[in-house]
């Protein structure tokens, strides 16, 4: 096949964009410097379309579609904000701030969280619904790192993480709806956990205070998730 | 088997009748076994063998009216009886050639008239344990034709003619499904039937699978033999253990007589089923969540596309049905894709079956064809509402639903119709409610089910639903301003944009149509603190008296 | 020492084992199987402990966590012991129509716990359904699986006292 | 250039900060004096609050019934209600205490056999509830606690009789 064949012409926001056929809308319009919000993707790992933070509306298209997991199609005409999506987009943020207990001020994230930092750029000035305070468990009988449900956006970075990079498994999600937590292993203790080899790639990539570094709990330390797009062509590399 | 063993094995098993002057069926479907119709089935076995005439006692599937359960159905005479008891069975025998035993007729008559049976029209006339019945009402005729005289194309051709849409709730027009797998490239392909009945107040797929599941089967490897898949599961919830006993022993005998397993009528077709619990997830509905859970893995949907057509189970190209709709594919076969046309209105063809509930006369299984109006179903064939009650609202299409009122009696029933007045057609749970039904309390029980049935994987539906449970619950306790209600509207609309799948896209419906037809009952809670149905306890009116109360109960903007 | 890790040992001589192992043989010991699995475990045993979702995971080879997470994920499985008795009131809508809940208030305050408890004692088990497709009876009760339909209060209750005095 | 409007400050439930924020202005507070006049605040002394105030600052959740009083009676008198840093705004620190109830609060700080004072002493809620959930707010201001630089374009933009648009500009925390 051609190198032409494989691309495709589509506008995002009344840009003329090109991209790959195998692009999805998000990784055409952040190569084209057009800034689409998201919370659960992270480049290096599998996409799960759950936040719904990054929905553009396609036209032609019935429903908003995530532009984290839709392919670019020739011809299509994306558009990554309007009234009504960010609007949306708002409450969206509201219903996460709200479901559990985000204290920015006291958290260990503040300051480079993505939550906080997603608030800060789509105008969330408050919180419309009320805050459901849940009464939710610190785990930190880790050696080296803490696991807060208090600050958990469910994003499953660290699941995925775990699974897809690490291949150790230690992580996964228990319950469903409103009870749903991450867990280690059994839901045993984190320390205790059979399976987790300590290797932290969980808490560089978690986006809020949920995962920490207990030595730099106090020191607004900043995450690294960087290391895993490389982390990922390099393996794919030896193994060609 | 060929097309000429399963002639002579029909002919076989119609000859076996004339042998019996009568027949006498029992229901021994959910309904009526709680109400022991085994041991009816019993003392009626007995009786006939004491008075000695050539009758014959023969256990089967649902007659539909489970309201009047036990039910006993006498043939040739076709006469019904309803809350039949074991001391009845001599009454019964007796009676067989004269006149029947008028104490048993509940009336029954009003209610079977104006039905049309097509999926339905084993139930209660075979014994769901024996093939050999299925097969004598020309039971797998339409497989056979299939394999030896059609090719695939053909067998989608039909299914596309015939205008059959999906039985399960959204309608999809299952031709065009059938000939998008069917178009899809892969070396092995499934055929899914879905009989993860999870609408509360829908029963007709479980009482298919326990009344007729030969025809689910057959329907399955028609679509199968179309599609060109070798493999088929039917996922069935493991609340109904009748049902999967039925199933099981109904795929022992399938595969017995070679209508299923390898080289099916003497081709190269090949196809089995398996059978897959489910466990207790109404969310499993969703075609890509049903797929995980299959696969073993906990039940939550992904985005659509790829569709399962494309990437389905194990990343195959996959069908998915469901059991209705699987249902229908023999008569349709059988009888050509223009009878079925023939039935329903424009765009929605056919007939459809409806489990008729709640505050209604006689409750049950209906099945009638597309188009008629929901008045002559809840008046005509339910016999209106009891105790001298008034009607107030009818809902349908589950979770997903609504609720329509009074002036939506005359609106004539098709997918299409339901969706503008509001409400969805769903999986055909009927349920009516009469003027003892508050409606925000409905509202608010049926987004308590999406809040605990949700998966928990976006945050719309997974944070929405409990916003909009506590805004309902609000109300219901009259503490709500109209701040709340402002804000239960807008949480209607992001929770129904942005979901992931149908169970948040959906679960604010019944929100919205109690809305649009009871905003007075809102109101009335809100502003007057009053529940008109007298259902919602709601205090004294001194939101002073609690903190809590007064912060939420006294600020108007 | 094997590369792979080998399959579990049976936990117990206990002869249900043999059952559940069964189910995962039949499925060749698929990851698939792990619903099917548990489900047998399940009707074996009458709930899932932690030995138990630990053997399967291990036999099945799927991580703790993903074993975890499916059995907490379906409502149909349970984590502890069930009472000698059980009773399951369905909340379907028609049922819910039918004043089902009036039922579960009912219960509650009879036996003093929350739907999904079991009574101290041991005696009785309590939880709610989401419909068991009996709608025709409703309101519908489930007493030790048996099903009974049009099910009054009064009636309800007179069947729990009798097994509480028991 | 306008008239010198009337501004009030209110402190509930909250630390303080956000009003150690607003001395933080420095000179700018100077500039602002002169358009604006403080005519409630605990940083004057002014025990009732007047029939008609322009701009009111709010800092603190509510969190005791004497703090719901307040907050209706300014609501009433106040034309322009800003609620000023994360305390007022979501609860913050304040509404720490809403996963467990007042309770469990009382006995840990009366724990040595003490009982809670009852009298002169505003109840507790139940629940901390952030100002927006009791009276409507016309502008938020998050941060905690908001910078001087938020909280001066904040008053010269009303003092514009403009609506200040933060976005981008304050976050929580």
């Amino acid at each position: 096949m051609s190198a032409e064949a494989n691309i495709r012409t589509l506008t995002i926001d009344e840009v003329d964009v090109s991209a790959r056929a195998d692009q999805t809308i998000l990784e055409a319009a952040r190569e084209h410097n057009i800034e689409i919000p998201t919370l659960c993707h992270l480049e290096g790992l599998s996409e799960v379309g759950a936040c719904r933070l990054c929905l553009v509306q396609v036209k032609g298209a019935r429903r908003l579609l995530p532009a984290c997991v839709t392919r670019v199609e020739e011809g299509m005409e994306v558009t990554t904000h309007s009234p009504r999506i960010d609007r949306y987009r708002t409450m969206v943020l509201e219903l996460f701030f709200a479901e559990r207990n985000h204290v920015c001020s006291v958290c260990v994230a503040n300051g480079n969280c993505e939550l906080q930092t997603l608030a800060l750029r789509l105008g969330m000035t408050h919180v419309e619904m009320p805050y459901q305070y849940p009464q939710l468990p610190v785990d930190a009988s880790h050696p080296r790192f803490t696991v807060d449900h208090n600050r958990c956006v469910l994003c499953t970075r660290c699941v995925r993480v775990c699974g897809e990079i690490e291949g150790a498994n230690t992580w996964g999600v228990m319950g469903r709806g409103a009870q749903s937590l991450v867990i280690t292993d059994l839901k045993e203790p984190w320390g205790e956990s059979e399976t987790c080899t300590s290797c932290g790639k969980c808490v560089q990539v978690c986006p809020t205070g949920a995962l920490f570094e207990k030595s730099r709990a106090g020191m607004r330390a900043q995450k690294h998730p960087e290391f895993l797009p490389y982390l990922r062509i390099m393996r794919e590399g030896e193994q060609q | 088997m060929n097309a000429e063993e399963l002639q002579q094995l029909a002919a076989e098993a119609r000859d076996e009748r004339p042998q019996f002057d009568y027949e006498v069926n029992v229901c021994m479907g959910t309904g009526c076994l709680s109400q022991h119709s085994d041991r009816v089935k019993n003392a009626l076995e007995k009786e006939a063998e004491i008075s000695g005439r050539k009758c014959h006692v023969r256990r089967t599937g649902c007659m539909g009216l489970c309201a009047a359960g036990p039910m006993v159905l006498v043939e040739p005479a076709e006469t019904r009886y309803g809350h039949v008891h074991e001391g009845d069975a001599q009454e019964i025998v007796a009676s067989l050639g004269g006149d029947p035993v008028a104490r048993l007729d509940p009336q029954l008559r009003g209610y079977f008239e104006g039905q049309k049976h097509v999926v339905l029209e084993n139930s209660g006339h075979i014994d769901p344990e024996k093939i050999e019945e299925y097969i004598a009402r020309d039971g797998y005729e339409a497989l056979v034709k299939a394999v030896t005289e059609m090719s695939p194309g053909q067998v989608i051709e039909q299914i596309m003619k015939s205008g059959l849409r999906g039985r399960g709730g959204g309608g999809y027009p299952t031709g065009l499904k059938w000939d998008t797998v069917a178009k899809v490239k892969g070396a092995q392909k499934y055929v899914i039937c879905n009989g993860d009945e999870g609408d509360p107040g829908a029963f007709m797929d479980r009482s298919v699978l326990e009344s007729d599941p030969q025809r689910v089967i057959e329907g399955m490897a028609i679509a199968a033999y179309a599609i060109g898949a070798a493999k088929g599961y039917i996922y069935v919830r493991a609340e109904y253990p009748l049902a999967v006993q039925r199933l099981t022993v109904a795929l022992q005998q399938a595969r017995r007589r070679g209508l299923l397993g390898s080289g099916i009528c003497e081709t190269t077709f090949n196809f089995d089923i398996d059978i897959r619990l489910g466990a207790g997830a109404f969310v499993c509905g969703e075609e890509t969540a049903l797929i995980a859970s299959i696969e073993g893995k906990r039940g939550t949907p992904r985005p659509r596309p790829p569709y399962p057509a494309v990437s389905g189970l194990w990343g195959a190209p996959t069908l998915i049905n469901n059991v209705e709709t699987f249902a229908n594919v023999a008569p349709i076969l059988r009888h050509g894709g223009e009878w079925f046309s023939s039935m329903g209105t424009a765009r929605s063809k056919g007939t459809k079956v409806f489990a008729l509930t709640g505050k209604i006369q006689r409750t049950g299984l209906v099945e009638v064809p597309m188009g008629m109006t929901l008045r002559q179903i809840i008046f005509g064939i339910g016999g209106g509402v009891p105790d001298g009650r008034k009607f107030k609202a009818v809902q349908t299409g589950g979770p997903s639903g609504g609720c329509l009122p009074e002036e939506h009696l005359d609106l004539s029933i098709s997918y299409d119709a339901l969706i503008s007045a509001g409400s969805m057609m769903g999986s055909g749970g009927m349920i009516v409610m009469d003027d003892t039904s508050c409606m925000v309390s409905v509202a608010r029980f049926f987004m308590e089910f999406c809040m605990t049935e949700s998966c928990g994987k976006c945050v719309p539906c997974r944070a929405g639903t409990v916003q909009m449970y506590e805004l309902l619950t609000r109300i219901t306790k009259g503490v709500a301003t109209h701040r709340d209600l402002d804000r239960l509207t807008d949480l209607c609309e992001v929770v129904g944009a942005t979901s992931l799948c149908g169970l948040g896209q959906t679960a604010p419906n019944p929100v919205l149509s109690t809305l649009r037809y009871f905003r007075h009952e809102y109101l009335a809670h809100i502003d007057e603190k009053r529940c008109p149905a007298g259902v919602c306890e709601i205090g004294t009116g001194h939101p002073a008296d609690s903190a809590e109360v007064t912060v939420a109960g006294e600020v108007h903007v | 020492m094997s590369l792979y890790a080998e399959r579990p040992p049976l936990p117990s001589d206990d002869k249900r084992w043999r059952i559940v192992n069964g189910t995962m043989r039949k499925h060749g010991y698929s990851r698939n199987a792990l619903i099917e699995t548990l489900h047998t475990v399940q009707s074996s045993f009458g709930y899932l402990d932690e030995p138990s979702i630990k053997f399967v995971a291990k036999s099945l080879r799927v991580p703790l966590s993903q074993a975890y997470g499916v059995v907490t994920f379906y409502h149909f499985f349970s984590l502890k012991p069930p009472g000698k008795h059980t009773c399951t009131v369905c909340l379907g809508t028609a049922c819910y129509i039918k004043g089902s809940d009036k039922l579960v208030v009912e219960t509650e305050k009879l036996l003093s716990i929350k739907a999904g408890q079991t009574t101290a004692d041991g005696e009785v088990s309590f939880t709610t359904a989401r419909c068991v497709g009996a709608c025709g009876r409703a309101p519908v009760v489930l007493l030790d699986g048996e099903l009974s339909g049009q099910v009054g209060v009064a009636e309800l209750k007179a069947q729990l006292e009798r097994w509480v005095r028991q | 250039m306008s008239e010198t409007k009337t501004l009030a400050t209110v402190w509930l439930d909250g630390c303080s900060g956000c009003h150690m924020s607003l001395l933080d202005m420095d000179e700018r507070l100077i500039e602002l004096s002169s358009q604006f006049s403080l005519v409630y605040s605990p940083l004057v002394d002014q025990k009732i609050f007047p029939d008609h105030v322009d701009v009111t600052l709010v800092e603190g959740a509510v969190a005791s019934d004497d703090d719901l009083r307040k907050i209706r009676k300014i609501r009433e008198h106040t034309r322009v209600l800003v609620s000023l840093g994360d305390c007022a705004l979501t609860g913050n620190v304040s509404a720490m205490r809403n996963q467990c109830g007042p309770g469990p609060v009382l006995l840990r700080v009366y724990s040595d056999g003490q009982k809670a004072p009852s009298m002169g002493v505003p109840a507790l809620l139940d629940r901390v509830q952030p100002v927006h959930e009791v009276v409507p707010v016309d502008v938020f201001v998050p941060g905690c606690p908001p910078s001087a630089d938020t909280i001066y374009r904040v008053l010269a933009e009303l003092l514009a009789g403009r609506v200040p648009t933060l976005e981008g500009v304050a976050h929580f925390g």
